[in-house]
């Protein structure tokens, strides 16, 4: 099992040929990750590295049997490659690009989300299921597989709560970086309701930061629907009002989206909050134990 | 990108909103000359990025062109909020018989632009969402549907506007709000107060205007609308270097890859009782160049008292960033204390690195809560 | 039963003061059609011939939960009604008003048929179930209750065979009139195959015309999936290529879309199509007694 | 509405995309200046809304401005298709390297823009379709989701275009296709051929356009190209009085209500062994105004001998336009034979009006067939 990435994972990456892409797609091959295609448009036909290039995902999709794809391009043409992997038949597109639009996205958001596509990002590191693959720019060695489910909007936090959790002999089912922007494919509610089904998953951690309500949203989903433990860490206590922390989504507009109210709500929703990325693998561990 | 009152009054007109006339000045003599072409009375208005202006007394109005520079210079210089007035809009007066809200926003829970509309204007919008909601009427856009004229109706109807010009001219500025908030890639568009004078004629008063700062590549005219005057010295440092930077008020420095890092290290020094000077995040960068530029910025900052470099390596690896920093000292000297944590990818490699070149003002910590707790110690 | 309007039609009218609005949704009133509302914009709070008047759909269908909406306002506010329609929660549009720019109701069509709603027309005379609800301008009185489903994209040549009909003894289960527009909401596959679902209707009649492909389409729908036996007319066999002919949707564009080719392809599924309208009102009348 | 070719490039170069520097002529002198203003060679081409010009001898080159003249003179007047040339396009005569195809068409089958586009350019693209299907890509766009540039990369790599520059140009083209397409609310774009020339340029070099008529309202400058010369005589006069008329062949004149009524009519004239002379609705109306519009507009074609007035009452009452004939033929004096055919709404009415009155040259019949029958015997 896991979620999102796994054995069955045909993996597409649209601007392979590109410095990123080709270093982080060479990465999740090498990691076991079944990459079937690149594309480039005015490439199709060439290979790069041992993967064939086509000019469309469409072409890819048609000759390769892909069904995820991965997107390097450049923000500007993000959107497009989106929906090109939407409209060749893709079923889950992973978007690391950043710097994407607000109001691009919120069309692509409306328009992907009745087909029942799975968009992780933009403005995201990935997903990586340890042992099974890889897609994105996440380090698979610092995580090991395991029973703990990590879902997070940023990268080198969620790095630094997945190697607490190794130093503590605890290891992942899969771990999901949705991204740090306003409007992102997946939210914290679609991704662990997928750890919640997935019988891999023991325990969820969800690594949240400020701005918008989408960690509030998820408490009263987790209380409501989900059966196995949840704990969280909250990033950015000491952020400031009206000032954007880096990711375009992290901003508190006026008195929503603070580090505090997220950690009040969840709270009363029954998820347990560290203060810190040590404390909060901490109490993993200690329900890791009980279980 | 928040824009100045006069910017996004500027976009509306552009979009067909009916705004007052005005000039932009940047000195009393030229609010007198601005107050007589434009013919008396006239209102001055401070031009801040942040609210409260009245309050604070940056409005003001003025009978005369010599009222006109004598207000004008009691409010250039003024401080509202830690913002100093440098910029004044002086505009024609207007006589206001009501007072509405009206504002479009970019409302991430829902993924649709969120219309609010009330006829209780000029006052804070959360007040009224909190204690009256029934008179104020909200209404989401599909962005694929896209906007409307209906939308329009349910809101001039359902906030109980009564007199049909006033409707109509409502409805037609609701509609050119959406088309504003579309071509400019905003994130807020609000007017308040959306006035109606004793004459019956609607115009937006004021202007709250945010843009998407990921779509400011595809508008340059407003891109070139940023005043790097109003950000601290720092920041204007940082942008134009590439550094991604918040001035704060503390003392530690904080230098991190990752903006969640960054952040959750903000929050860890302040949990070890120490103020974090900024929020600096390196990005997937590492090299001395990156680390050069972010130092510059943050040692700019006079408070700073220590500097935390607080590295997971990831792709990002840390003997890279080791000789990242160590090149860097190189090329500038500093002789305020650093404080290092490296892990992740090849964090012994760099911390070996490091040990090594053993530069006397440098602490290498194991942990992210012990280097946060050295630093805290140092910055006292 | 009947289909699309009936005893539990609760119709609301857009553009209910307006001349033409109110002269025909008084004359379905009369019908015995549940009339609950009106709207124009800007006579909330009075009401006209007895019937409230609202400033927007959404009054209306809160104040009266009405259904079905029936629109009734000019050409360049017809597609903003519809939508209005839509988002009020009306389940059933059926759109008198003509002369609606195609590409815009190619964007409504889109919007709403994800949705499952059901839009009939624009430029359409509308549906009566005799006996039960009369919504729009078909004149009642040629028609009587009986087992034959009556779909057309004309509206005088649909009274001219209902007529035929009566006159031969035969009545009606619904009269539906589609719409001679290039989109519109509803075709006859849609309709046929509510027909074919609906007890009350044992026999089904198609009246076609030239332009489009719809009837071909419908044709193998019907070989397909319909059990009831399937009569059709056709117009337009004298019309001349690239000439609209009334209908907007009227059309011979080069070689498709000809009365000749659409007959053809109906009886290669197996409809009978009769070359007048009292021959196909004979051909459905000998199929009623085999019954 | 169809667009003359030098029409539908006016809408392309505002499109943005490439055609050829032209001018419209009415006279041979004018071609000559043409020639003269733009350098020759130039093409100087006929201008009709039917297709087949080029094997009519509608199009010539010509290497001179006198050449040009006298190619000119030998156009103007030339019958193609039954359409006379009154209008001629001189243009700056391109050299071909590669003739392209690219259609965006409103399909109404899949209710969605339909793309086409095959390297095998200026032949009939029906041909292509039917024989070669392979070399013809074919894309329908989601009108909610809009143009995006993939799909004109489909398009292009799916048609095998392999030269980088006519890739890029192609797709910039097909994009703007797409916008002109929605900015003018068009039924069909068709550039046949899309040229490559010699040194890599890829421009329309024809063009067919159609804009919706319902939608003409919102372009009044593309109305006003309405060419009524070109329109047979009746229809024109139709189109003034706003009848809904189409001039046909035969000697029947046919009136009715309702567009699919007309045109039933239409087919049972023809079973009944005569010739509609044109199809004429009447819609909702009925009253005198509307009948004696609709009898002039029929009885200005001199081929007609026998009107038919078939009217199915239904909102439409039989005995107001029983009124409506009698005054009608009160104020304009026909003495061609008028066969009536009411039924529906008070028809029985209608009748006994008719009946009463009893004009010698009108016959009352009981029924479409009978009175069709009688109607084509009167023609005769």
């Amino acid at each position: 099992m896991a979620i999102i990435v796994d054995n069955d994972t045909r993996l597409v990456v649209q601007g392979l040929t590109g410095r990123e892409g080709s270093f982080h797609a060479g990465r999740n091959r090498s990691y076991g990750t079944n990459l079937v295609a690149g594309v480039t448009p005015g490439k199709g036909g060439t290979t790069h590295e041992g993967t064939p290039v086509f000019d469309t995902v469409a072409d890819a999709v048609d000759a390769t049997g892909a069904n995820t794809s991965m997107v390097f391009v450049p923000a500007r043409f993000a959107t497009d490659a989106i929906y090109e992997a939407v409209d060749a038949g893709i079923q889950t597109v992973i978007c690391i690009a950043e710097g994407l639009p607000a109001h691009e996205m919120l069309r692509v958001y409306n328009h992907i989300r009745p087909k029942g596509i799975t968009l992780i990002g933009p403005n995201c590191p990935g997903v990586l299921s340890p042992g099974k693959a890889n897609v994105g720019i996440i380090p698979a060695e610092i995580f090991s597989f395991g029973n703990v489910g990590l879902v997070s909007r940023s990268g080198t936090l969620t790095y630094q709560i997945g190697h607490e959790l190794t130093q503590l002999g605890l290891g992942n089912s899969s771990i999901v970086g949705i991204g740090g922007d306003p409007v992102v494919g997946s939210s914290f509610i679609d991704v662990i309701s997928r750890f919640n089904n997935d019988p891999e998953t023991e325990i969820i951690v969800m690594v949240g930061e400020i701005g918008g309500d989408e960690e509030e949203k998820a408490a009263r989903f987790v209380k409501a629907n989900v059966t196995k433990p949840v704990l969280s860490y909250i990033a950015g206590f000491t952020a400031p009002p009206g000032k954007t922390m880096g990711h375009a989504g992290a901003i508190i507009s006026g008195s929503s989206g603070t580090a505090e109210g997220k950690k009040a709500a969840l709270e009363a929703c029954g998820i347990r909050v560290g203060t810190t990325p040590t404390e909060v693998a901490g109490l993993v561990a200690e329900v890791a134990k009980s279980l | 990108m928040d824009l100045y009152e006069f910017q996004g009054k500027e976009l509306f007109r552009q979009a067909g909103i009916p705004v007052s006339e005005g000039r932009l000045v940047l000195t009393p003599q030229e609010a007198r000359d601005a107050a007589a072409e434009l013919g008396c009375p006239v209102v001055v208005k401070a031009q801040v990025l942040t609210g409260g202006r009245g309050k604070a007394g940056g409005v003001k109005l003025a009978i005369s062109p010599a009222d006109a520079e004598e207000k004008a210079r009691g409010i250039f210089g003024l401080d509202i909020k830690g913002h100093v007035v440098h910029k004044i809009w002086v505009e024609q007066a207007s006589d206001i018989a009501k007072e509405y809200y009206l504002s479009l926003t970019f409302d991430r829970g829902t993924k649709r632009p969120l219309f609010m509309f009330t006829k209780e204007g000029g006052v804070d919008i959360e007040d009224v969402a909190a204690n009256t909601p029934e008179k104020l009427a909200k209404l989401h856009v599909d962005p694929l549907e896209g906007f409307q004229a209906y939308q329009a109706r349910r809101l001039v109807y359902g906030a109980g506007v009564e007199d049909p010009s006033e409707q109509k001219q409502i409805v037609s500025i609701i509609g050119k709000l959406y088309e504003a908030f579309i071509r400019f890639d905003a994130m807020l568009c609000e007017i308040n107060p959306l006035i109606v004078t004793p004459d019956g004629v609607v115009k937006a008063l004021d202007s709250k205007f945010t843009v998407d700062d990921n779509a400011l590549v595809k508008h340059p005219e407003i891109a070139a609308m940023r005043d790097l005057d109003a950000v601290p010295v720092q920041e204007r440092m940082a942008k134009e270097k590439g550094v991604t930077y918040v001035k704060l008020d503390g003392e530690v420095g904080i230098l991190g890859n990752g903006a969640g890092l960054v952040m959750s290290t903000l929050d860890v020094i302040a949990l070890a009782g120490g103020k974090p000077a900024n929020f600096c995040d390196l990005g997937g960068g590492g090299d001395a160049d990156g680390v050069v530029d972010a130092l510059e910025v943050i040692t700019s900052d006079p408070d700073v008292k220590v500097i935390f470099f607080n590295i997971f390596g990831g792709i990002t690896r840390c003997d890279v960033v080791a000789e990242g920093i160590l090149k860097a000292l190189d090329r500038i000297k500093l002789t305020m204390p650093i404080v290092v944590r490296l892990d992740g990818t090849n964090a012994e490699a760099g911390r070996k690195i490091l040990a090594d070149a053993a530069p006397a003002n440098l602490y290498v910590q194991p942990t992210m809560l012990d280097a946060a707790r050295k630093a805290v110690e140092l910055s006292r």
